[in-house]
Order: C-alpha cells, then sequence, then structure tokens
C-alpha cells in the first residue's frame, strides 16, 4: 500500500520550549494510525504541526508526494487534510449548518452528497441543524466537529483525543463513526483509550517525551505487555 | 414637539455618522484583536479627499465613490505596512497605530494644506422640508437613511454570505478557520479594507454636516467611536450600531438641555459600562 | 561590576556639572531656554517611563496631570503674588490634585486590559480638555492668559539652575523608586502581571502606585513649564503632549530613565533644528511628520531605544553566551 | 485531626460539561499526595480552584477549616497555599536570581518598601541564593530566565514556590515537557522537600513509577469526579480505577 504521509524526524518548539524533540512515522493510504502516548508526550503537537498550526522548526512532512512542512495552514488544509482537533473547534454562536457550511470549499453536489452521508452516520446534527453549536453537548459536539473535517473531500483525517471527557455510550457512538470513515478515507487518530484505540487502528506510533519510541502493527501491541506498562502505564 | 424631532434627527444622523466609524472599528477588532487608533486618520481622509474629489468633479456622488476609494486604499496601506508587523502584541500595536495617526494628520496638512476648509451640502440635499411645525433638514435624513442601507448590507454580507461566515467564524476561533482551509490573513485584509472605507464614507458624509474639515476632525471623532465601541461590545457589529445612536442622541440632547456636559456625557456612559460591564452591551464571540 | 557602577556615577556627575556651569560660560539666550525646555521634558518623559518602561502600562492620558500642574501654578500666580512662596506651594498644589485624580482614575480603570485602559485614559484627558475650554472664568480656554513669574526667576539663568535642579532631585528619586523592593515588583507587573499576582503581590496597587507616582511627577513638569513660559492655554492638556511623552521616552530607550532624558533632548532639539529648516523648505513646517515615521519605526525595529539599544551590544558583548534555541515566530496570536 | 486541605462537593462547570464534578477530599497535614487521572479528567481545573484561579460554580475550598470562598488568588498565596504551573511561567527578562528574591520579598512581607536600594536588603538575596543551591541552579544565577533549558525553569518555578515558604504546594506536572536527562534533578528536589517533612504536598503528575515512589496516598479523577483515594497499593488494586483509566473494556479485552 502506498505512503500517505510521511513525518521525518520532526522537531517543533512552541515559543522557547523544546516539544517534538524527533518524532517519525509513516501513515499509509488506507489505514487507521494511532498515536499513542501518555498525557503531554506530545501527540496533540504532532497533529498541531502535520496541520501547520505550529509549524515544524525541522524535519520534513511529506504528504501525497509533496513536502508540506513550510505551507501555512489553509495551503495544507486545501490539500486534502481534515482536522478534528482536541476541543473540537465548534463555533459556538453559529448553528449547526453554518458550521458545516464554513467548512465546505466547494459547494458542489459531491459535497452535499458527503454531507447527506455524515447526517446519517450523526443523525443528531440533522436534528439540531439550526441549533447553535455552543448549545450542543459534548458528545454532539464531537461529531460536529467530525462531519465538518468530513464535508470536504480529504485524504487524510488527523483526530485528536475524540473520547475525551464523553461518557461510555457517546464514545461507542463515535468509534462506529469512525470506523465507517474509515472506509473511505485515511485516518490518523490520538487516543489516550487504549481498548478503543487497539479496536480501530491498524498500526500505532508510540511517543513519549516529545520522541517516537516505537512503531508498528497494532496487534502486535496489544501481546506486548512490556512496551505497554511502560509507556502506557498499563498493568 | 417639533424640537424633539429635530433633536432627535439631529441625534440619529451624529448617531450614524460615528456608527459607520465605529463599525469599522468593531469588526477589525472583533478579528483581529487589534486596536487600530489610526482609524480616526482614515476619516480624516475620507473627509479631505471626498470634499475634494467633490470640487474636481462637482457631483456628490463621485465624491462618495472617491473617499471610498481613498479609504480602501489607505486601508490597504495600513494592514500591509502597520498592521501586519505587529499581530499578537498589544502594547505595540497601540503605540505604533497611534503613531501612524499622526503621520495620517500630519500628511492631510501638507496634501491639503494646513488651514480647514469649508464643505458645500450638494444643492440637491441642502435645504429642508417643513411639515407642519417640524423643519426636516433634508442632508441629515440623508445621512440617517445611508447609514441604516449600510448596516443592512453589511448585516447581509455577515449573515448571509460565505465571507460574513468566515468572518464570524473567525472571531470566535481563527485557528480553526485555518484548519479549514481558509486564509485568514487575506480575510483579515478584506474586512480591513472594508473597515477603511466605512471610516472614509464616515468622513465624506460628515464634511457637509459640519460645514468645516480639519485635520484634527480625525482625533476628536475617533474617541467618540472608541467610546461607541466600548458601549456596544467590542466585535459587535449591532452593538455598535444601537450604541452609537445612543452617542449620537444623548450628545444632541445635552448639547441642548445642559450644553455643559455634552462631552461628558459620554464619558460617563463609557466609565459605566466600563465598570459594571467591561465587555460591553452585546458579546460577539461565542 | 561595582567599579562600572562608579564609573557611571562619575560620568554622571561630569555631566551635571558641566550643564550646570553652562549659562556661566556661555551668553547664549537660545541655548539656555532650549535647555531648560529639554530639562522639563525629560521630567516628563521620565515620569512616563515609569508607566510604559517599568510597569507596561500604556497611557494615552498623561497630558491631565501635566496641564493640572501647568495650570495650578499658572492660576495661582495669577490670582495671588507672584512670589516664590505662592510658587513653590503651587507646585504642590498641582501634585496633591494630580495625585489624587491619578488615585481615583488608576483605581477604576487599571484593573482593565490594554486596549481598554489606553481608551479609557484618551477619553478621561479629553474630559480634562473640555473641562479647560469651558470653564473659561478659570483658564480663559483656548485663548489662555500670561501671568507674572517670582521677580527671583526673571533672570533665565536662575530658572534655567531650578529646572537642572529638579530634573536632578527627579532622576535620583525616580532612580530610587525604581532600585526599591517595589520598583521590582513594578517590572515583575510588566513581565508577567499574572505570576506576579500568584506570588502574592496584590499587583493592582502596585499599578495604581505607578500611576499616581507618574501623575505627580508630570505635574511638576507642567508648574515649570508653565512658569518658562509666563503663559498657559488648554494646549497644556491637548494628546500632543501624552505624544510628546510617548515618543521621547520610546526614541530613548523605555525603562531606563536615562533614556527619556536623552529621547527629550533628541526631539527638542530636533524640532529646533527642523522648524528652523521650515524658512528655507515648507515641508519641514510638518517636522512632525519625520517624527511619526521615525516612531513607527522606532516601534518595529528599534524597541529598545537608544539607551536600551547601546545597553544590550555592551551586554552581549560582556556576555558572549548564546541564546536558547528559540527561533521567534510569526505565528498568530492566540 | 483536623486536616490543612479540604474540598466539599466542589464543582465547576464550563458551558454544558462538568469539569470538576462533586468532588469531596481532605489531606492532612505534612502528606504527599498524587493526583491521577487521564487527559482532561480535571486535575488541572481542580488545583485552578483551589488556588483561587478560578471560581466554583458550587461547593468550597478549606484551608485549616477556614472557609476560602471568595478570596483571591493572591490571598490564598499569602495564607499558605503556593503553586506551580504546567505551562513554566517566570519572568522570562529578569536573571534567575531576581525571579527567586522576587518571591522571597512577597514571603518577606517587604512589599511597599521604596525608599532603599533593594541590594540593601542583604538577607533577600541570602535566601535566593540558598534556595536556588537547592534547586541545583547557582551556577545560573546571573544568567536571564530566558536563556535557561526548560528543565532548568522548572527547577527555578519550583525555586520560586519554596520560596514563598507555603505550608502547602500544589506542584501541577513538574515534569512535563522535560527531556529525560532533566527529569532526575526534578525528581530529586521532590524527594527533598518531601524528606524534610514540613510541607503538605499535592502533586498532579503522570509518571506512575514517579508517584509510586513519593506518594503517601493517590487520588484517581475521571471525567471530573473522585473515582478513588488511597494509598498506592490500594490505587493499583483498585479494579474500577484500572477501568477508568486505561480504558473501559480492558478485562475485555484481555479476555
Amino acid at each position: 500500500m502506498s505512503i500517505l504521509l510521511k513525518v521525518d524526524n520532526v522537531h517543533t518548539y512552541i515559543g522557547q520550549y523544546h516539544i517534538l524533540q524527533g518524532v517519525s512515522f509513516e501513515a499509509k493510504a488506507g489505514e487507521v494510525s494511532v498515536l499513542l502516548g501518555r498525557n503531554g508526550a506530545g501527540k496533540t503537537t504532532t497533529l498541531k504541526t502535520i496541520m501547520g498550526l505550529t509549524p515544524a522548526t525541522s524535519g520534513k512532512i511529506t504528504f501525497d508526494n509533496k513536502s508540506i512542512e513550510k505551507n501555512p495552514t489553509y495551503d495544507i488544509a486545501t490539500g486534502g487534510i481534515g482536522y478534528v482537533p482536541e476541543d473540537q473547534g465548534i463555533f459556538g454562536a453559529l448553528t449547526v449548518e453554518e458550521n458545516l457550511k464554513v467548512a465546505m470549499r466547494k459547494e458542489d453536489d459531491a459535497a452535499l452528497a458527503r454531507q447527506e452521508y455524515v447526517l446519517e452516520l450523526f443523525p443528531d446534527l440533522k436534528k439540531y441543524w439550526k441549533k447553535d453549536g455552543g448549545h450542543l453537548s459534548g458528545g454532539q459536539k464531537q461529531m460536529l466537529s467530525m462531519a465538518r473535517a468530513f464535508v470536504n473531500e480529504s485524504k487524510l483525517l488527523l483526530i485528536d483525543e475524540p473520547s475525551k471527557g464523553l461518557a461510555p455510550v457517546v464514545i461507542e457512538k463515535v468509534m462506529e463513526a469512525i470506523n465507517e470513515m474509515k472506509k473511505q478515507t485515511t485516518i490518523i487518530l490520538v487516543e489516550q483509550n487504549f481498548i478503543m484505540a487497539s479496536k480501530i487502528g491498524d498500526t500505532y506510533t508510540l511517543i513519549d517525551d516529545g520522541e517516537t519510541v516505537q512503531s508498528g502493527l497494532m496487534r502486535e501491541l496489544i501481546d506486548n505487555e512490556e512496551l505497554k506498562r511502560k509507556y502506557l502505564g498499563i498493568g | 414637539m417639533e424640537l424633539l424631532i429635530n433633536l432627535l434627527i439631529n441625534g440619529l444622523a451624529t448617531g450614524m455618522l460615528i456608527f459607520l466609524l465605529a463599525a469599522g472599528l468593531t469588526l477589525i477588532f472583533g478579528l483581529m484583536d487589534v486596536l487600530n487608533f489610526a482609524h480616526g486618520g482614515l476619516f480624516a481622509w475620507g473627509a479631505f479627499s471626498g470634499v475634494w474629489f467633490y470640487g474636481l468633479t462637482n457631483s456628490f456622488t463621485l465624491a462618495i465613490l472617491g473617499a471610498i476609494l481613498t479609504g480602501v486604499v489607505l486601508g490597504f496601506i495600513t494592514e500591509k505596512l502597520i498592521i501586519k508587523p505587529v499581530y499578537g502584541n498589544h502594547v505595540q500595536q497601540i503605540l505604533i497605530t497611534l503613531g501612524f495617526m499622526i503621520v495620517l494628520s500630519e500628511m492631510l496638512k501638507v496634501v491639503f494644506g494646513p488651514n480647514q476648509l469649508a464643505a458645500k451640502t450638494p444643492p440637491l440635499l441642502a435645504g429642508s422640508w417643513e411639515i407642519g411645525d417640524v423643519i426636516i433638514i433634508k442632508y441629515r435624513l440623508f445621512i440617517i437613511i445611508i447609514g441604516f442601507i449600510v448596516f443592512g448590507i453589511f448585516q447581509f454580507i455577515l449573515k448571509r454570505t460565505k465571507i460574513g461566515l468566515v468572518v464570524r467564524a473567525g472571531v470566535m476561533n481563527k485557528e480553526m478557520v485555518q484548519a479549514l482551509g481558509i486564509n485568514i490573513k487575506k480575510v483579515f485584509l478584506y474586512v480591513f479594507m472594508a473597515g477603511a472605507a466605512l471610516a472614509a464614507l464616515s468622513g465624506v458624509l460628515m464634511a457637509p454636516y459640519s460645514g468645516v474639515i480639519y485635520a484634527e476632525m480625525g482625533m476628536e471623532f475617533a474617541i467618540l467611536a472608541f467610546i461607541v465601541v466600548v458601549i456596544g461590545g467590542m466585535g459587535s457589529f449591532p452593538g455598535s450600531l444601537l450604541a452609537a445612536i445612543l452617542v449620537g442622541l444623548a450628545g444632541s440632547f445635552m448639547a441642548y438641555y445642559v450644553p455643559a456636559l455634552s462631552l461628558a456625557v459620554n464619558m460617563m456612559l463609557m466609565a459605566i459600562v466600563l465598570i459594571f460591564r467591561p465587555q460591553g452591551l452585546f458579546t460577539a464571540k461565542g | 561590576m561595582k567599579s562600572a557602577f562608579q564609573v557611571n556615577k562619575i560620568l554622571l556627575f561630569i555631566i551635571v556639572a558641566a550643564l550646570a556651569v553652562f549659562p556661566f560660560v556661555s551668553d547664549s539666550r537660545t541655548w539656555t531656554i532650549l535647555l531648560t525646555q529639554i530639562f522639563i521634558f525629560s521630567i516628563l518623559a521620565m515620569s512616563y517611563d515609569i508607566l510604559l518602561g517599568y510597569t507596561g502600562i500604556v497611557s494615552f492620558g498623561h497630558a491631565m496631570f501635566f496641564g493640572m500642574g501647568a495650570y495650578a501654578t499658572a492660576i495661582m500666580l495669577d490670582r495671588f503674588e507672584p512670589t516664590v512662596g505662592i510658587f513653590v506651594l503651587s507646585i504642590v498644589v498641582g501634585m496633591c490634585i494630580a495625585g489624587i485624580i491619578s488615585f481615583l482614575v488608576g483605581l477604576l480603570t487599571l484593573r482593565l486590559k490594554s486596549h481598554f485602559f489606553a481608551m479609557l485614559t484618551m477619553a478621561v484627558s479629553g474630559l480634562f480638555l473640555v473641562l479647560a475650554e469651558k470653564w473659561r472664568t478659570l483658564t480663559f480656554g483656548n485663548d489662555g492668559f500670561t501671568f507674572r513669574a517670582p521677580d527671583f526667576f526673571k533672570d533665565r539663568m536662575m530658572y534655567y539652575l531650578l529646572v537642572l535642579g529638579c530634573l536632578v532631585l527627579v532622576y535620583l528619586f525616580l532612580r530610587r523608586f525604581v532600585d526599591s523592593p517595589l520598583g521590582r515588583v513594578l517590572i515583575a507587573v510588566r513581565e508577567n502581571e499574572q505570576r506576579t499576582k500568584s506570588l502574592g503581590f496584590q499587583t493592582l496597587h502596585y499599578k495604581v502606585i505607578a500611576s499616581v507616582v507618574a501623575g505627580v511627577i508630570a505635574s511638576l513638569a507642567g508648574s515649570l513649564y508653565a512658569v518658562s513660559l509666563r503663559f498657559v492655554n488648554t494646549s497644556v492638556l491637548t494628546m500632543d503632549i501624552t505624544l510628546d511623552a510617548l515618543l521621547m521616552t520610546i526614541i530613548g530607550g523605555v525603562g531606563t530613565l536615562i533614556g527619556p532624558i536623552i529621547g527629550a533632548g533628541v526631539i527638542e532639539l530636533a524640532q529646533h533644528y527642523l522648524s528652523g529648516l521650515a524658512k528655507e523648505h515648507p515641508i519641514f513646517e510638518r517636522w512632525i511628520i519625520f517624527f511619526g515615521i521615525v516612531y513607527i519605526l522606532a516601534v518595529i525595529f528599534f524597541p529598545r531605544g537608544i539607551v536600551g539599544t547601546v545597553k544590550h551590544l555592551f551586554w552581549k558583548r560582556k556576555n558572549p553566551i548564546k541564546l536558547a534555541i528559540a527561533p521567534k515566530r510569526k505565528g498568530l496570536a492566540k | 485531626m483536623e486536616p490543612i486541605l479540604r474540598t466539599e462537593n466542589l464543582t465547576i462547570k464550563f458551558g454544558g460539561q462538568t469539569a470538576v464534578d462533586n468532588v469531596n477530599f481532605a489531606v492532612p497535614e505534612k502528606h504527599f499526595k498524587s493526583i491521577i487521572g487521564p487527559n482532561g479528567a480535571g486535575k488541572t481545573t481542580f488545583f485552578n480552584l483551589i488556588s483561587g484561579e478560578l471560581k466554583p460554580t458550587n461547593g468550597d475550598v478549606f484551608f485549616r477549616g477556614e472557609s476560602l470562598a471568595g478570596k483571591s488568588s493572591v490571598s490564598r498565596t499569602r495564607k499558605g497555599l503556593g503553586r506551580s504551573f504546567q505551562i513554566t511561567n517566570v519572568f522570562p527578562n529578569l536573571t534567575v536570581i531576581e525571579n527567586v528574591r522576587l518571591a522571597v520579598q512577597s514571603k518577606e512581607k517587604i512589599r511597599y518598601q521604596f525608599f532603599r536600594h533593594f541590594t540593601s536588603y542583604k538577607d533577600l538575596q541570602i535566601q535566593a541564593e540558598k534556595l536556588l543551591e537547592i534547586v541545583l541552579l547557582s551556577s545560573k544565577a546571573n544568567a536571564f530566565a530566558t536563556q535557561l533549558s526548560h528543565g532548568e525553569k522548572r527547577k527555578l518555578e519550583i525555586a520560586m514556590l519554596l520560596a514563598l515558604d507555603t505550608d502547602v504546594l500544589l506542584l501541577d506536572e513538574p515534569t512535563a515537557g522535560m527531556s529525560l536527562e532533566e527529569v532526575p534533578a526534578i525528581l530529586d528536589v521532590i524527594k527533598q522537600i518531601k524528606q524534610t517533612g514540613e510541607r503538605t504536598i499535592l502533586l498532579i503528575e503522570h509518571k506512575m513509577d514517579m508517584i509510586m515512589d513519593l506518594s503517601d496516598s493517590i487520588m484517581v479523577l475521571f471525567n471530573g469526579r473522585l473515582l478513588a483515594d488511597g494509598t498506592p497499593q490500594d490505587i493499583m488494586n483498585n479494579e474500577t480505577v484500572q477501568h477508568a483509566y486505561l480504558g473501559g473494556l480492558y478485562d475485555e479485552h484481555l479476555a
């Protein structure tokens, strides 16, 4: 399978803080790659660096055979990467409809079809179509954020901790949706909930203290008790 | 009764002029987090260039268009040269925009001479209608109508168009707007130019209203616009309309009944709002 | 370290001594008047530096305190006897009024964010300007009024020496003020207000103290200014005065005290020469444009000002430690 | 014995979400308690409520039995609640020693003295120098804080916290963002503070080995709620904790 995104020895400073100190991994087209690691390990910053929100200080990021580490965020987004941030990034005073409309770069039939598709995935959004984004529940915001990333034709979706702060029932729903989306696009997922990650992910990358520790197939990690204990605090 | 109506129209007209000035200020602040102390300079440039165009073409329509064009061009220059280098640094922004204000008003004196100029009301809008005992000055009514039309247009753009949606989204979360593939810096520039155009429009409308124009008028009016922005809520477009009308009316009634307090009343209004509701009457951030 | 400190002190002493004997060796009236003017604006600019440079507050209303001093002195000298006693008393009265007003205004406004504060000071100061314009029985509005200075200062030289003395005293006082434990907290507020709070300092108190000290000293400058002109009108309350102080502080170097003095010298001298040039080239009538441009460039490219830059270069030569690799990013603000 | 710090039904809501949900906890004097929980569990928010950075929607914090409702963060610090921040928060353009001296100055209540030169307060300088020795930063005393590495800044942060000499220390992820080589030094500093036995310490951390090693007790926050509170051994063996912390379906997965 072809490599869609390649992150190669990326270092990122935020202000004076050296947050990423050498992150490398690859995401193959059609797979779900999961970034694992404890709090503050640099997973969120890795996604932000890919998006150009906290640009890489050094290292290379190749997406779709083009290097993107110097590109501005909007260029990266239009190049085909959708982003679902940790805090969901919902525009609180815009309605659900408007939130999706802002995101839609081309309002053509294909986009509207995709919108129909995500609304089937998240019927709640249709129900609250004219409601302000700020008044949605945490789970609904998560769904809206994911829907918003999906209405454009993205080759790659970056999803940051979709289960954070959600009740288990809602997490199940979100997981189902990701499983659906996986059929249509490549996904990089940051997730602390290992069980959820292990069910969805094809490959994993372990990040600790801003560095890639190990990458591999998810099923290998499931059996590697030592690695899990050491870096995820499991067991 | 007729006195009341006259004061009302007077206040509304002044309020509309302040609104046009404040609208740009508040939009720029809401979206870009920049408080532009040079905004009054753009206003004064609108007034002077409008009067100049009017003298040249003898057409008030062309004068208005000329002033707006001047505003757009100056807005472009200001954003690129003055605002862009200091995004995110409040103290520097305050200092540098004030510096640019000095340059703008001194440049006026270089280009148009240091003296104040007379501004004529175009013949079509001169004079007044008398309805019973009530005298309605045509030009004031004209300003009020223009003000409402501009408000309507901008409200439509903000609520109903894609660019307006992007601007409103940008006020709430700039990072996310970019992550959705929108070049927010371009949007910044457009909004800045639109705000400058509004300021210039306000200036050109102001000229026949007050009869004379002078370089310092920018600063004087800018203070009123600041007050309006604070009262209405930074970044709130409808808030600035309401606050501008409030300030205009307060000014016109006070000027008649308690002239000594006419400027003070606005300051008081602002002080009260700042102390008890520092975010203003309306809030724009969602 | 200690010796460098001593050298500085000696150098300062020599400069002050040279300035003190200057009027005895030179009989240039123009220079005496010009230097007096520079000293007065040095005092004003130093007081502004307490706000901008040491506490990190941008005020656009500093002129009102300057104006209070100017009017207090002018009115008292005009209404009562023009004696040295009344002159001193008027300075004290001006300082008290400025202190009270800056305390009240500060208490109400200093909890606001920088934008709001700058705007509000501009508005309040505008209010005082209007008050002075309207209260004609007291101020004669924009026309202003002349008054007689105490006989003792009829001689320009005596006044020159008095102002120089005030400058030295104010400098020494403010130097000690910023180097005191309290002054250190002011700097902490400038650097990181939230952290200063979490150390247990009530930062609002410090900001109010800074604004009172700045207001009182500005009032002194105003008093001295009025007597140097023997005339006062509402121009002492205008934005131009605040802008002058701002310009001098920024160009000279914020947060240094010496900077504003040098800034005052540079700007007053430049103003003098540029307006002299206006007779030949009319463009120089608008000399303030050049200041505006220089000021904008200074804010962007030269934020340390003259003194700050010299100090920085000196410090870099002495401490060739390489700075932590911290690439400055031009990202969007939060 | 009256606990030095306790909370009663402490709750805060942001918009629709309850970030801290009805937390009741107490910590005895001179105790070392760690707070753990997954990302977004509300740990830092909990600290913010204790230190007065945020106002609770409901409930209250008690320090030595006294309610802290309505007390500002300034007055809480003065009473004896000192905290370090997750994001390093020092005075960048002051030297290291000046940073610490400011904190000592606050403790010594030298707040508004304005006529003596600050260097004439010799005691401040001596105390500050001692603190820098404790956190192993003496060699950098005259460097500007902005020149320090991240780890050194965290040490400086701890020195400033110690300088306040408060009875309770709230440490919010003192090792966050540190390179591996820098961690042991901070650990040593925290161990030293613990060994003196004079202070009550609350620690938010993720490095489990470190927590197990240091803590007298551990409390677990999950979705804003207090899930468990007990000795390190209890917590390790607590099944609910494993469930919540490691992802709801872990056991099922093992099977």
